[in-house]
């Protein structure tokens, strides 16, 4: 099969899972809203927010199979904590890897002055140990300066090879943020509630 | 003549005549020049550090393992990629720098060293390349290094493919769902699936490329494959492993075929690990960033091994575990002094081990039959992750 | 629902019903936003790092010193310069980039900020800069902030005046012989020059330079003044520091008028240092990197000092003295926990004092009243070089 | 006085002394050899090589007071060894900043490969305590790449302010190399013996 005939241009990473693509299905937002708010992105990525979510972002048999089970808890879940933000096991940052923005001039879904959030991410689910219940995290990254390095984590819980980019943490998620695509630190913004 | 005089500049230096008729010293004066590299033995390496905490300043360094030195250094920019060709007369970096450091035009490079001299050779510039933590995978080269793969994902997923004769890029071969470069041979590449399948891209006589899948053989979210998992391009084996702790060997090819995986813990006695469904398990997993080695003549997989629960599949490995590929049995366990997210070792009769102590930046050379420490280097860098010797 | 069918993808999302209809979160979503800084107060400050180890990506932190708070960062690539507007409102860096990396075309750059937003207001090319280690005296302002002054030496030495309302550079005033920028008043800067001189330059009102010298005041093989000794714009006001310790109060200006010096040793009771005639004699020297500190409403001079022969201009300070610049007198030592090559003070009338730990990239913030150490920002940076507060 | 006028655009930096116009005088080569050196460099600087030696490197009175004693020990050169061009303490080294080349690939008057020497550098002077002399050490930086980071030292022997550029030890001496200005090494070549 010669691929330069197959159509397949428009599955690309950025459309599989895409946490705005996400977000308009599972969120609270509309879709104007995350529009708006994407602004300057949309102009730099146009194909970005317009592309179907195709084939490849499919579920495989196993997360059928899994569907009905009750929450399980994780390994990271089962000693979060929900008080200390700075702190790598922090119940939000199940599978943060990086710069924790919170040391870094930002908040826990706030990016530093002077850099800007990516309006993809890539999606955790963490256990919030003080209310029992599960959430989708969207790890979203501050781009623009380089690494800030203050208080640096490397969680795992649900973290998947790149591959699976929307549950994959090594990426550089700082597409389509007005800046360069340096990264900075990240962020846990909740998304939505899972159970 | 005292030190201040000297210092004081070239006039004061004329005026001294005592100076101008100074004996002959016995140090001659020296001309600065520039060191060439020794011949690349089977020993010289390539070590890749991403410099996680400044990373527009990786590098790669050129590393004799005998003697624990440094021979030189290359920049190797921004979740740069590294990759050797196989007689090691040149290697390439594939990097990302910004005309303003972290601002201005985006520049996706792919450069060729001379091994050498350490001369850039070529500097070509990408429409694009992945930006992530560096993995071997994202850039490979075909088996007589006649091509170049740049993985990337700006927007879509696809490989860019090099001529490195002409060093342009020739196709840009879209692998939707799919990630990373496994190549064979001199013509193709598979590639890791979303979906669980590989898929082979094969560049065919006309120059275009025609891509299979692979039937699906795994179940990402249930038990990953390791994107660092360790292949070959001469012979097209790869040895895939999972999260788990299954090793799917695979020829791969046009068709590729994966066999019927085995477990690593059960080579070594113990039962097998379960995945993502009993996630709280603690056994002998393998994990860390280079998680593997393989000695393609020994028919040895060398994995990085600790105990965890499922999802610690970044953990430091505290021993390295060798396997005879054809057996499936572990052949030695090699405890570490040092916990270390890499392992590489080297391709001759008398292969050393490489792990790094990612707390201090060093580089630990071991014999590879023995696991016994050789030498360290101390801090030779800041995140070492992965290494590449010649004949890989 | 489970974890790995979330991870699925979207389309399992949609199929489970259960999902969508989850009930509200008692945790709200969240939408991402940016931070912009609390208004700056006397104890905000900027410290320079310069990354020695990975020069291309030097920065400029912004501190909360009451609450050993970093509050933001901004590139400062390749020995850059920072200089802080005295109110607070902008900072400028003054960096150097290669499009590649370490190759391609080199950009001297003056970068204006918001401080309180740290977005960029001004990104101009510089027609050159000097590439030293850096030194709050390569980059200067007038008192007004009207113009800044770049040094460069590339191939002369020189001083590029850049109008930061038009964001060009007006003049490049040559220098020859001499370095560093020293601003006066609105319209003026002086230089140290290699013959002992001062060189003032006056830029009038057509906008052409001026330039006198002093008389040679000091010798330079002999006693040199620190390239770091401490000014101030506003009222025109230096205190150039000797290697050995004397203290030359200097009016600055067309006419620039230098005092007779002072001994900081005898300041403290001590005998006055020798300089390079006596090489070998260990006594308490003046020393480090940003080596002095000034805070202008109080008239005190802070000094790193240490035990040391001549030629240890350089060594860390185990003590800072401070005192008093009207009488000469040392007012009070206070010995560091840490040996610090940087000293810093705010201009407040409770005082903060800055100093680093070189080996672990820690930032001590002391009170300057009493030397005690308030609190310690661990691994800040990499290499902290000197501190930028409002009002200096 | 106008500066515009003055005509003094010629002295500057690399013409006050610069080891090039040292060795001229001092050293064993020839001019030509030293142009062969530069190569590409004197294309690169042009006005470089050419400019006389300015009134501002002339000697400050102190040089003249002192010329006629014998060489004094110097604070570095009392404990220096002249064994292992890998320490600090080698003699050579009594005023070098940065990274030892010898550490990086190259040798003590060697750059590491794919790097260039500088054709200027500042000079220090040196006690080597094998045959007591000491010597004029050109510390010519090797530039191209990063720092090298092996072994680093600071040593200030006779080290000056930059405004004394032929003595300091701050600056980059990546002037006119065919490569960036980025410092990699410094290396520490005999260009002359003192006494």
């Amino acid at each position: 099969m010669s691929l330069s005939d197959s159509g397949k241009k428009q599955a690309g990473l950025l459309d599989r899972l895409t946490e705005t693509t996400l977000r308009r299905i599972a969120g609270r937002s509309s879709r104007r809203s995350v529009l708006t708010r994407l602004g300057g992105a949309v102009a730099a990525v146009p194909a970005f927010m317009l592309l179907p979510v195709s084939r490849a972002g499919a579920t495989t048999k196993a997360a059928g199979a899994e569907a009905a089970k009750p929450k399980a808890k994780t390994p990271f879940g089962a000693k979060a904590q929900a008080k200390n933000d700075l702190a790598c096991d922090y119940w939000r940052y199940c599978a943060i890897d990086g710069n924790l923005c919170t040391s870094c001039g930002g908040g826990v879904h706030t990016c530093p002055p002077g850099t800007a959030p990516s309006p993809t991410s890539w999606i955790g689910s963490c256990y919030n140990p003080q209310d029992g219940n599960s959430y989708m995290i969207a790890y979203r990254d501050c781009c623009g300066q380089d690494s800030c390095n203050e208080v640096t984590c490397l969680n795992t819980d649900g973290d998947q090879p790149s591959y699976r980019p929307m549950a994959n943490n090594d990426i550089i998620w700082c597409f389509g943020t007005g800046t360069s695509e340096m990264y900075n630190c990240s962020t846990a913004a909740i998304v939505g509630k899972i159970s | 003549m005292g030190l201040s005089s000297l210092l004081a500049g070239g006039i004061a230096l004329l005026a001294l005549p005592a100076f101008a008729g100074a004996a002959e010293p016995i140090l001659q004066t020296e001309q600065s020049d520039v060191a060439t590299l020794p011949a690349w033995g089977p020993h010289t390496i390539l070590v890749v550090d991403a410099v996680y905490t400044h990373n527009k300043d990786g590098r790669a360094y050129v590393v004799d393992a005998d003697k624990g030195k440094l021979l030189g250094m290359v920049q190797a920019a921004y979740n740069a990629n590294v990759a050797l060709a196989p007689d090691a007369s040149r290697f390439f970096v594939a990097e990302t720098t910004w005309a303003r450091g972290n601002r201005g035009e985006r520049n996706d490079l792919l450069v060729e060293y001379n091994a050498n001299t350490l001369g850039i050779t070529a500097d070509e510039k990408l429409p694009s390349r992945a930006l992530v933590t560096p993995k071997r995978n994202n850039l490979g080269l075909s088996a007589d290094v006649s091509r170049a793969y740049v993985y990337q994902m700006s927007p879509s997923n696809a490989v860019e493919v090099v001529d490195t004769k002409t060093h342009t890029v020739t196709q840009t071969v879209d692998i939707p769902g799919c990630a990373l470069v496994y190549p064979w041979g001199n013509d193709g590449f598979s590639s890791l699936c979303a979906d669980g399948t590989l898929a082979n891209v094969h560049l065919e006589a006309d120059g275009k490329p025609a891509m299979t899948h692979s039937p699906a053989f795994f179940e990402p979210d249930h038990d990953g494959i390791f994107e660092q998992s360790p292949s070959s391009s001469k012979d097209g084996k790869a040895y895939f492993i999972s999260y788990s702790g299954l090793v799917y060997e695979t020829q791969l090819g046009a068709q590729a075929v994966v066999s019927k995986p085995w477990s690593l813990q059960e080579g070594a006695g113990l039962k097998a690990a379960p995945a993502a469904d009993k996630p709280l398990e603690v056994t002998w997993r393998p994990g860390g960033w280079q998680m593997s080695a393989l000695h393609k003549s020994d028919h040895t997989l060398y994995v990085l091994m600790h105990r965890g629960t499922f999802w610690t599949h970044k953990e430091a490995g505290t021993e390295v575990w060798v396997y005879d590929t054809t057996t499936h049995k572990r052949l030695r366990r090699m405890p570490l002094t040092k916990a270390s997210t890499m392992v590489g070792v080297t391709q001759d009769a008398n292969p050393l081990m490489f792990t790094a102590d990612e707390g201090t930046g060093g580089f630990i050379i071991s014999d590879a039959r023995t696991g016994k420490v050789l030498r360290v280097m101390k801090a030779l860098g800041t995140s070492l992750i992965f290494t590449a010797a010649p004949g890989e």
